[in-house]
Parts: structure tokens; C-alpha cells; sequence
């Protein structure tokens, strides 16, 4: 395996760079969160035209092919950037079941994603957390000429602004059963559909949606038996945040490093007491860590061999590792860490958010010792 | 020793927990249950502080005279322990906790009549003015002067974490009145009729939970009088520190945290694993549960040896290891709240937080606070001299010169 | 509760630490180790005469009625000195057990143990350690006037030089049961007792010991339905170990800050560099804990409200804050730290030894965390 | 990248397992099933390395003119997997990773035939005096002497924590040559044919395991060969700065934690937790178990990416992040080792620690090395360069000037 960026994806990185830093500053993006507005029009169609929407697509359906290296590239300067744009929900979520579907109504819909005309969402999680899709339990009944869906979907990320929602539903069983899974296409604007909209802490916005008796025809169910393809798109997601995260923890250990060698007190820089220099070294090594989960574990997802555990192995990595170094950065920069008016606490909001979609590190840490204790890993 | 025999103390339990069950008012009620930071909503805590005034109440650490109930060690251990049963909001400290007490010390009778009694009714809240943009650990290098003229001083410079600044009517501050000697010389203690003199000028700052709790207070050519002084002139560091002392000395911190720890215990019962089960039968849960009870637990013992007066009292470490243990358990507090919180707590519900806005929260009412409740608890360990000055200080009493 | 010594307890206190400098330094103890004697039998002698030996029993049987915090006043000093004479296990554990039973036999055998003529050992633990009475499973089968025990017993501290055994057996019932415990009177050089000895890591003499068909008189039995005794003599037992311990973390501490003060690298005391300063504090607020939960815990069981839960705090609480002080002064001497020949990691391992027996920090944490949960506490 | 097809490597792992289940004795067996520290026991170690060398396998990082295998970084990385899929001992390190590649490097062609040799055999074991009893984290103040005389240098002073120096038949060491200038200049690097010149003398220490692992060897007048310098007179810390580098970043130093976590993993399907049931299927074993692991695994992750190139490898504070990150999971591991092994860790077995004794260990073979193994890694985060100083060069790798 080859663990070294390619060429290309210098390149990609260092365009999504380019663009971010001209257009995507901290202040610019503040001033978009105050405004109220869900992500910035603006940006997306930049995303667009850069080909970065299409990345993980198939050609057939207007996309480049990318890798999860490919993604892992553009996805960590988004995580350095705060970006709240819905790249993970409507793209690498929503995008990626309809991807795995053959249906019709699914391709079509994805054709309207991949150019940025349209975006999705995925309505997946429910209750305090589905870290596993076999948990799912909201009813998708069948009913004439289709389904009956009720039930509630909780935290979907890029609600608001989503023209479609890819919902996991449950046409048979009950949790945790891997079998009975169906994702269907619903339109937000339908009857029985109703949507709270709220802000996420690390600035997305998002949604409860609950279903009451919504029906949905036949043709919007874009897969049954779909437990392996949502482990599939989540674990691919699940990478991508994971490197928003690993962006995100960049940005804190470089402007914690930069903080403490300018801030005096006593007379001297605070990165000269030796309790700061070493809690920059133990946020350094976290980085090191996290980084080399990240990269290994893509590695191994485009070479085909990334199991569960090694998906587990990374969240649960991230979720401890980006809680200790955003941690560190607030007290190292005292007061100032604690305001809503530098970046280094909404890096670290950003890292807890990633940390709880998808199952939180305490989850993943045991799933991965289970595995191995009962033999599986 | 206690005077009072079991009968007297049973007796006084129910009198405490009988009042406690209806003098609340349901705003108070509700801005307890939302508290999410050492200062209880302003608002709710100040009309708290007035109930409780009329009962004569409002401080019972204080001496009799001065307005304290004359409560023994076990009677302010059980007011506590009542207290906690129910989500009160805790009282605003600054008041009550800093600058009483040290008026009751150091202040001149002029000052103890005039300020005293509007401390205990909450008509009064002062913030403190204490650190500056460029003096926060190094408190002593503050440069914010204080120039005499005539029977006044001049304050030129700025503050900044003055919680509630912005809901303050009184301050009290350290300023520089000389640049002669080392630091800690020419600090003066001033004590601030007002909050709105001429020159002031208060910005609140917005905080991670979203919440504006503590501010920068600008100050240019503000003219205030010298009868606000506390100690002599360049004296104020020992002032400061006789305070300090009071701060971190001031009474039981763990009630608050055993409320905390039963809050999530309760709210275990309601959740589901995600490997099955009741959250509150997990055994990740119950280990991780038990292992932090256990250290608030050991909070609580240490406070009561305190309070019984044990020998350990005497050390000069004291203050500085209650609030190193006290900091840092909040914060792991905080962090069992958002575990049992999930996804419910990514939400930003700054509307279902405002007292009496009559929002429901999306989740339940743990879920609400636990993000705002962790995120301000980061502040812990910060402010109060951050825990690495705190160790120091510790560190300095187990060296053998 | 009152929480501070009585002159008496100072006194006694004092004497001890007066005895044990004079007779107990580290070099003394070392080389009574290297010439594998278990103990030593003039140290017992002036326990004895000074009214340690029989400071825990009732007046009744030549001993004073001394309350828990009076064996705490003693156990202190017996950790910083490293005791390892069977002060614990055959006052506290078998001697204990015997004070509670009515039998002419115990009662006969416990005023030899007071006058130090003899000594016992509690033979109990069982497996890789018996943390909860109720997990016996040692069967002692009802024979032809008596009993016949059989199974194995492991960690019987001071069975060396004992002169009976007091064994916890189950005549009903099986693991976890709390009914159908027993407890005997077992001669050591009986018929089918095999003693396997040998030293442990803190240099108590020890044995692991088979019972193979061992013919026991009913008479010998010192108690039925004995899982309440067991509880009681264990938890104070338990409450004199953590006093050994917190003694021993005292020594560390002070030890440790010594050596930080005086050796020099770089040019300055090590005390001197905010990562060693730092950790002395930290070490310094694990000793306040642990003294402050000990204290607590020791006045509450001398008021009768010391529960289960109490126990397990206080178990949890010494085996973390003792490794955390352990380990510290380890690393804080550097390579002399791990030497035999300081006496820095024969405290610690100490500490490590209390931890594991009667249920280690993990073990004790999840009690109060499960009974907590369950609505227990 | 590799230049072998998934065949050839498939086939190359077949042969290297072939070797290993055949190849090693009973006792060799029995030495790495003992193993309680980064050294084996000695003399098991070095029957091993001598088989091994016949295989021309001795050192498979070397360059292949000095004896190496020539193997790719992924054959490499398959020996080291198969070689930990066995209870096998470790080679001893001093000479293969550090004498052995500092001579290919800096050492005369004397030099080079004269010891390489020797050390792929396990002919010679070199110790390693640096430390002496006042210089341990400031090795730079070292103070053992080493005085020109004609051709030889006249050597006084004493060296500590020189492992397995007992055992030795050669060391290398820092001595002082010159007291000008800094500390660092003045030191000059040395290689001894001899650990028994007239006037030497050494101590074995035990350790807090009963075992003597490490020694102080002291010097009197001895006289040696200053053919035996490495690099130029008072040029030695750069010699030894060079040779630091081997040390940290060596080879993968996963494998054996993967190994031990499997033992222990293993072990935890025989064991009853005390809540009921299998240790195994307890969620806080496997919650503890799992996060272990996935530090366990990060570590390999981390080090595959420097062997394969990654441009991480430019950081100069990579070798100690390794050090930092390897020291602190033995540890760890060690503790969850002495957790499975409960009581059964208390004992003393020296005896049965002793490979071919034929004493059965009292409990399982896991839980005879538990406690051993637990109290030597103490020693992983001093040695070395202790985690402090680590840390200090992590830091100053993120200081912006």
C-alpha cells in the first residue's frame, strides 16, 4: 500500500486550499453563521466547477472516480476550514446510497447532486444514536402501490436546504436485525413530513424530522435489503469526517503552537513553561496518531481490505484524539479559548460533533474489543 | 464539636427541606434545573437571593452580625445537602462569596453598612476586575492605572472576564497606582460605586455555549472616588489575596456535583445502550459511573475533614488542591453528561435555555444543558488562577529548601 | 463525626513509629528479606507488649476494644515501614473471625493469637481472587461428625508461620450464593493440607494451599451462615490495608519530593522543572484524596454507617491514587527508581499487592457504579 | 514500492514461517514465552541470534555487504509479523541495532571486520555505558574520564544502567576527553574489547523484578587502546547523537504489543470475571481491551507509514514521538496483562522465571512474566532519553520563533 499523497491529489488539495483561504476565512464564515444562512450558494458552485461534488462518482453519472483518498484530500482542508456546507450529508451520505441504487428515480436524482442544482440528505440516526444501521427501526409499512413510513429521524445534517431525503427505514423485523433495511427518496415537502430545523453546535444545520403516515410509491424505495449498503456509504462517510476532524486538529495544534510562542506571561512566552511545551508535544503526537489512523485506514479502503473494526479503530481514534487536543488547545489558550470569537473552540465543537454522529469513540473502542475478544477481529 | 443533638438536627433538615419546597418561585425552579455554569442565570438568582434574604438565609457562611444565620458546621452541611436535593440555582458568588466577606475583614464601617446589606437582597451584584487582556495568569503584571486626583482616581486600560459585568451595578477591581518596586507592588483594590461612570464602557463577550457571561470593561479618564478603596494605596495585592482565599476556601463544592452525577444516573435509566439493554445496567457505564463517584465522593470527604477542622487545614497548599480537585472534576462531570447525551447534544438550543421562554427542549431536560454545561465548564480549570498556577502552588509547599 | 486523632491515638501512633524506626529501617527489613526469614519474631513480641497484637478485640479476651481508627493510628506506620509481619492477617483477618464466633475453640485460639504465642492465617481467596465472600466455592462436605473440605485456596498471607488456618468453605449452595458459607479452625500439618509457599512482591510470606479430603471435626467449625461475619471482619480488614497503603503513599511522597530537591541535571534541582514540580502535585493531591477518603471512611465504620459502597470507594480509591503516586515516584528517580535497593518500588509494590487483594480499582468502582445505577446507593 | 508480485511474497512468508516453527529450541521457546523486557534472557538470546545467523538472518535491516538479507520493507515487515506470531525472543538490541549499524557507518574497515562479524553471531554482546550515577537526563555532563597516554587512553569514573554489563564480553561508552567548551564538546565515543580490563569493575543492580538486568561498571586507571575511539576525539556526541538515531527509529515495535494483547486476549477466554462469566465476553474487558488495541494498531499504522516513505519522516521530532508513543503502550499493556492475572501476579517466581528450571509457574505462563513485565516497563519511559526530554524535543519541533 502507498500511504503518500499522489500528484493529483496535491493538486486537489492544495485548489480546495486556494479556494478556502480566498473565500472561506474565519471571519467570512462567522459572518455567514450570524447571518442564519444554512451553507453559502456561492461555495457550493465553486465546489461544482472544481469537479469536487462529483469526486466519489462514477463517470456514467457525471463523477471523476475518485478514491477515498481522493475524498480524505479535500475533506481535511474542509475540517480546517469549518466548512458547514453539506458535502458529507448531501454528497458522500445521500449521494452515495442513491449511487449504489439501479433505480430510475435514483439516478436521475443523483445526476441533480453531482451538479450541485440540488442537494440531499440523509435520514438516518435516530434516538441518542444508530451506530449500527441494524438499529434502525423506523416503519416503512407496506401499503397499496408501496409504503407507509412513521416514525422520527434525528440529526440530519443539511435538512433545511435539501431538496430530497434518503431515508433507512425498516420493511421487516426489529432491531438490531441486520435484514429488513430499505432506503426510500422523500420529498421534505410531503404530507406527514414535518421538520425542526435547529443549528448544530459546530455550525450545520440540521433537522428532527418525524413521519406520520407518509406515503411513498414503490419507485422511491432505491434499495431493500440494504444493511451492507449502508455500512458501506456510512464507513465511507465515516473516513471523510474523520478527516474533516484531522483538519480540524491541524488548525488547533499549528494555532495553539503560534499562540503559545507569541502569548508572554511572566516575562516570557508561555510555550517556554514546560507544562505548556509538553502539552504541545502530547497534542503534536495526538496528531501524529490521529493522522496515521486516518491515512492507514484509507489506504485500506481503497485496496478493499477495511473491515469494521479497522472503520471502529479510526472513529474511536479520532473521537479521543481530537477531544484531547481540542481540550488542550482551549486551556492553553486560557480565556481567549473559551470565547465564540476565535476559531479554536469551534474547531473543537466541530471535533465533538464528529466524535457523536455514527456512534461515539466509547462505542467503537468496545465494538473493536468484542470483535476481538469473541474471536472476530 | 455540634452543640445541637441528633433531634435539633433532624428538626432543622425538615425545616430547611420544607422550606425549600415552596418558597421557589417556578422561574427559579426552572433556571436551577438550566444552570449550566457556576453563575445561575442573573436574573432567576438575584429574585433567589431576595427570597431567601427575607428568610435571613442568604449567606449563611457569614458572621451572625453582618447577616449570617449563626448555623453550626453540621447545620450549613445539612442547608447544603437540602439544597442540592432540588435543582436550585446556586447563588452568584462574586457577591456573596468575595466581596462580602472581605468587607466584613478589611472594609471600613461605611462600607460594610452601605454595600452589606444590598449583597444580601441581590439588589446589588458586583463583578470583578480583575484581569486584563495581556494579565491573566501573571495577574500581577496589570497595567490598567489608577491615577490620584484630588479625592479621586483616574482609571485608564481595560478588564476583561468580568462575568455578568454587563448585568452588574458594582465592581471591584485591582488597578495600578505605581510602577515603582516589583509587580505585585503598586496594585491598589478599588471598589466601584457604579458600572456606567462616565468613560466606562462594557462589551460582552459570547462564550462557546453561545452565552455572553463574561465581558471587557473599557475604561477612559473614568473618574471615580478614593473612599472606594480597600486597603491601603499599592496594597491591594494582599488585599486580592486575602479574597482569594475566600474564593476558593468558601464552602462545600460537592453537593453540587453528587446533583449532577444523580441528574445522569436517573437519565440512565430512561436511555438504551447501543449494545443493549438499559443504559443504567451497562457495565461500561456502571465502571465509569462508579469510578467518578467515587472521586466526588472523595471531594465530599475532604470538604467535610475541612469543614470539621482536621489538622490538614493548615496547609498553605489547601486552597489550591480543593480547587485543582474541584475544577477538573466538573469538567469529567461534564463529559459524563454529554456521553449520556449522544447526538442530543450537538443541538443548539439557546431559545429552550432562556428562562421562561416556554420552549420545550428537543430532548430531555439533561440533554438541554449537558452541551452548554460541558463547553462552559472548559472555563473551570482557567479561570480562578488556571490549575498550572494552582500546581505550582502546590508543588511549592512540598519543597524542602 | 469527628475526624481528628485523639492524644491516645497520637500516642500510639507515635510509639509505633518510634519502635519501627529504631528496630524496622529499610536496610534492616531488606536483609531480614534476604535471609528469608518470614518475619520477625521480636518485632511480634514488642506488638504484643505495647497492646498492638490486641488492639482491635474486646477487653473480655485480653484485648482493649480499640475502635477502627485506632488500628488505622497503627496501620499507618506499619506501611511506611513496609511491614511484613501478618499483622493483617492474623489479627485482623483470622483473629477477627475467631472474636466472632462463640466457639470454646476459637475463643481458645484467640488468646493465643493476643498474647502473640501463635499466629493465624485466613485462608479465603480463592481463584485469581475472591472479591465478593459470596464467590467461595471451597466445598466442605458434611461427613461422619464433621466436615470434609476439599478445593484450594490462594494468596493465605502469613500461612508460613501460622499455627491454625481459619478457612472460609461453603457447606451449600454454589458461587454466587451469599448462603451456605462456613467458616474452620484447620490445623496446617492436618492430613491432605498441602502448603505451596513462597514470597510475594511486597515480601509478605505467603502460600497457596490444597485441601485434599481434609477431616474436619464439628467442632472446629467457628461459624455457619457465616457471609455476614466474612463481610465484616473483610471490609475492616480492607479499611486497615488502605491505612498500610496510605501510609506507604506518604513515604512516597515525601521521599520523592526529597530526591526532586537535591538531585541536580542540568544544573538545577529537578524539583525545579515544571513537568517534576507538577507531577509532585499531582502526587500531593492523590495523598490528600486518599488520606481524606481513609479518614472518612474509618470515622463512618466507627459510627456503624459504614456500607458496602463505602468499603468499595474507599478499596477503588486507595489501588488508583496509589498506583498514580507509585508510578510517579518511580519515574520521578529516574534509574534508581527501578532498583531493588531503594526502597521507592518496594512501596509500590506495596500498593500493588493491596490493590489485588480482596477485589482490585476496577472491581470495587464498578460495585459502586452498578449499585448506584440500580438504585443501591 | 515493491518490486515482489503478491506470489513471491506469499511464498517468502511461508518459507520464514517454515524457519520459525522448526528452526528455534526448546529452550529458545521457553526464553521468548519468558520474556519480561525489551531484552530476553541473555544467553537463550544469543543461541538464537547464532542460529538465525546461520540462516543469514541475523539482521535482516542491515545493508546485505555487512550481512543483511536485502529483504524489501514488505518482506521485512512479513518476518517481523511471522516472527510474532511465536512466543520468540527478541534479539538483544545493543549490538545488531546500535553498535552494528553505528560502525557500517562511521567505523574504520578495521573496525567493521574485525566486530560485525562477532556481532551477527552473538558472539560478542556489546553493553552500553553512557549514563553514569549524576548524569542520567543531562547525559551531556557526563564526567567519566579518558586521558590520553601514548596510545592509549587512561579511563576513571564509573558508568550505570549498563544492561546485561555481567554478561558482556565488550562495550561501547562516552567518556570525557576535554573539559573546554560546552558540555557536549569534550566527549569522546569508545569502543572497549573488553569488559574485564585490569580495573574494571562491575556491579550487577537488581531491578524491582528480582532480576539483575543492569549494572554500574567502574573504572580505575584502566587502560585501553584509543584504537577503539569511533569518530574524532571530542567529536563523540555527534557519534552518539548518529547512533540515537538507530535506536529510536529501528523497526517496527508493534508486533510484540500485538503479540502480548493476543496472549492476553486468549488468556481472558479462561478467566471469570467476578460479575459472572467469561472475562472475555465482560463489555468493560473488552471496552478497555478495545481501546488498547486501537492505540496498539495506530502504532503499527504510524510505523508502517514511515517505513513505506511517508514525508512524516522529515519531522526531527519523529524519532522521539516513536519513543514517546512505543514506551507508554508497553506500559500499558503491562497493566492490563497484571489486571487478567488478579492475585495470581503477587508471587515471587524467579524460579520458575528461570528458562529450563522445570519449576511449573504456579498460575499460567501469562501470569508468571504479568508482574515481571509490569514493573521492568517502568523503566521504558526513563530509558532511552527519558518521556520528559522526548517531550522537550517534540516541542521544540512546534516552536515558532
Amino acid at each position: 500500500m502507498d500511504f503518500s499523497q499522489t500528484d493529483e491529489q496535491k493538486m486537489l488539495q492544495e485548489s480546495v486550499k486556494r479556494l478556502l483561504e480566498r473565500s472561506y476565512d474565519f471571519e467570512t464564515r462567522q459572518k455567514m453563521l450570524q447571518s442564519g444562512r444554512p451553507w453559502s450558494p456561492e461555495i457550493w458552485e465553486a465546489l461544482a466547477e472544481m469537479g469536487i461534488l462529483g469526486l466519489p462518482f462514477a463517470e456514467e453519472v457525471g463523477g471523476f472516480g475518485g478514491s477515498m483518498a481522493d475524498v480524505v484530500a479535500v475533506a481535511e482542508p474542509f475540517g480546517a476550514h469549518l466548512l458547514i456546507e453539506p458535502y458529507v450529508s448531501s454528497i458522500l451520505l445521500a449521494g452515495q446510497c442513491l449511487a449504489q441504487s439501479d433505480s430510475p428515480a435514483a439516478q436521475a436524482q443523483l445526476a441533480k447532486i453531482v451538479t450541485g442544482e440540488q442537494t440531499a440528505a440523509f435520514a438516518h440516526e435516530e434516538g441518542k444514536g444508530t451506530a449500527d444501521p441494524a438499529l434502525v427501526s423506523l416503519a416503512a409499512t407496506e401499503a397499496e402501490d408501496g409504503f407507509t413510513l412513521s416514525g422520527e429521524k434525528r440529526m440530519v445534517l443539511g435538512a433545511t436546504q435539501a431538496d430530497t431525503l434518503v431515508v433507512s427505514a425498516r420493511t421487516r423485523g426489529t432491531a438490531p436485525d441486520a435484514d429488513g433495511l430499505s432506503l426510500f427518496m422523500v420529498d421534505p415537502k410531503q404530507q406527514g413530513v414535518s421538520i425542526r430545523s435547529f443549528v448544530t453546535i459546530d455550525g450545520r444545520h440540521a433537522a428532527h424530522i418525524t413521519f406520520d403516515g407518509v406515503q411513498i410509491p414503490s419507485d422511491r424505495r432505491v434499495a431493500d435489503d440494504a444493511h451492507e449498503v449502508l455500512q458501506t456509504v456510512i464507513s465511507r462517510a465515516i473516513v471523510a469526517l474523520c478527516a474533516e476532524a484531522v483538519g480540524a486538529m491541524g488548525a488547533l495544534l499549528r494555532q495553539t503552537s503560534e499562540y503559545a510562542s507569541t502569548r508572554k506571561q511572566f516575562g516570557a512566552p508561555i510555550a517556554t513553561f514546560q507544562t505548556i511545551s509538553h502539552r504541545l508535544a502530547d497534542m503534536k503526537i495526538a496528531y501524529v496518531k490521529a493522522r496515521s489512523c486516518l491515512l492507514y485506514t484509507t489506504a485500506l479502503m481503497d485496496a478493499g481490505r477495511a473491515g469494521a473494526p479497522d472503520i471502529s479503530i479510526l472513529k474511536g481514534q479520532i473521537g479521543t484524539l481530537g477531544r484531547e487536543i481540542g481540550e488542550a488547545a482551549i486551556q492553553t489558550h486560557g480565556g481567549v479559548g473559551m470565547t465564540d470569537e476565535v476559531s479554536i473552540g469551534h474547531f473543537h465543537k466541530r471535533i465533538l460533533t464528529i466524535n457523536a454522529l455514527f456512534g461515539d469513540s466509547e462505542y467503537h473502542f468496545r465494538a473493536v474489543g468484542k470483535s476481538l475478544a469473541t474471536g472476530g477481529a | 464539636m455540634s452543640s445541637q443533638t441528633k433531634e435539633e438536627l433532624d428538626a432543622f433538615r425538615a425545616e430547611v427541606a420544607a422550606y425549600l419546597d415552596t418558597a421557589p418561585t417556578d422561574a427559579i425552579r426552572e433556571a436551577g434545573r438550566k444552570t449550566t455554569s457556576a453563575f445561575a442565570p442573573f436574573e432567576q438568582g438575584a429574585a433567589w437571593q431576595a427570597i431567601l434574604n427575607e428568610k435571613g438565609w442568604a449567606a449563611p457562611d457569614w458572621p451572625e452580625e453582618y447577616g449570617g444565620t449563626g448555623w453550626s458546621a453540621e447545620q450549613r452541611t445539612i442547608f447544603e445537602e437540602e439544597y442540592r436535593k432540588q435543582d436550585l440555582p446556586p447563588l452568584l458568588p462574586n457577591s456573596l462569596k468575595m466581596v462580602g466577606p472581605l468587607l466584613i475583614d478589611l472594609g471600613t464601617e461605611e462600607q460594610k453598612a452601605k454595600y452589606l446589606p444590598r449583597i444580601l437582597s441581590g439588589e446589588d451584584y458586583w463583578t470583578q476586575g480583575y484581569s486584563e487582556p495581556n494579565s491573566g495568569s501573571d495577574l500581577a503584571s496589570l497595567k490598567c492605572s489608577a491615577v490620584a486626583d484630588g479625592d479621586d482616581y483616574i482609571i485608564d486600560g481595560s478588564k476583561i472576564w468580568t462575568t455578568f459585568a454587563h448585568k452588574s451595578n458594582r465592581m471591584f477591581m485591582l488597578v495600578r497606582t505605581s510602577n515603582e518596586g516589583k509587580k505585585q507592588q503598586g496594585i491598589t483594590f478599588l471598589l466601584l460605586d457604579r458600572t456606567d461612570f462616565a468613560g466606562m464602557d462594557v462589551r460582552p463577550i459570547k462564550g462557546l455555549d453561545g452565552h455572553a457571561e463574561f465581558c471587557e470593561v473599557f475604561f477612559d479618564n473614568v473618574r471615580v472616588p478614593q473612599s472606594g478603596r480597600v486597603g491601603a494605596e499599592n496594597e491591594g495585592w494582599s488585599v486580592a489575596k486575602h479574597l482569594l482565599k475566600h474564593e476558593r476556601n468558601g464552602s462545600a463544592n460537592s453537593p453540587v456535583l453528587v446533583r449532577y452525577l444523580k441528574r445522569i444516573t436517573e437519565a440512565a435509566q430512561d436511555e438504551t445502550s447501543p449494545f443493549g439493554g438499559k443504559l443504567s445496567d451497562d457495565p461500561v457505564f456502571q465502571r465509569d459511573l462508579g469510578a467518578l463517584h467515587a472521586d466526588v465522593t472523595t471531594l465530599a470527604q475532604f470538604e467535610r475533614l475541612i469543614m470539621g477542622g482536621h489538622e490538614m487545614i493548615n496547609d498553605p497548599a489547601l486552597p489550591s488542591i480543593a480547587k485543582t480537585m474541584n475544577s477538573e472534576l466538573i469538567q469529567r462531570v461534564s463529559v459524563m453528561m454529554t456521553r449520556v447525551a449522544g447526538l442530543e447534544g450537538l443541538s443548539m438550543q439557546l431559545d429552550a435555555l432562556a428562562v421562561g421562554s416556554g420552549v420545550d427542549p428537543m430532548g430531555s431536560e439533561l440533554d438541554l444543558i449537558s452541551m452548554p454545561f460541558y463547553l462552559n465548564s472548559r472555563a473551570t480549570t482557567i479561570y480562578a488562577g488556571t490549575n498550572e498556577v494552582q500546581r505550582d502552588l502546590i508543588a511549592r509547599s512540598l519543597q524542602i529548601a
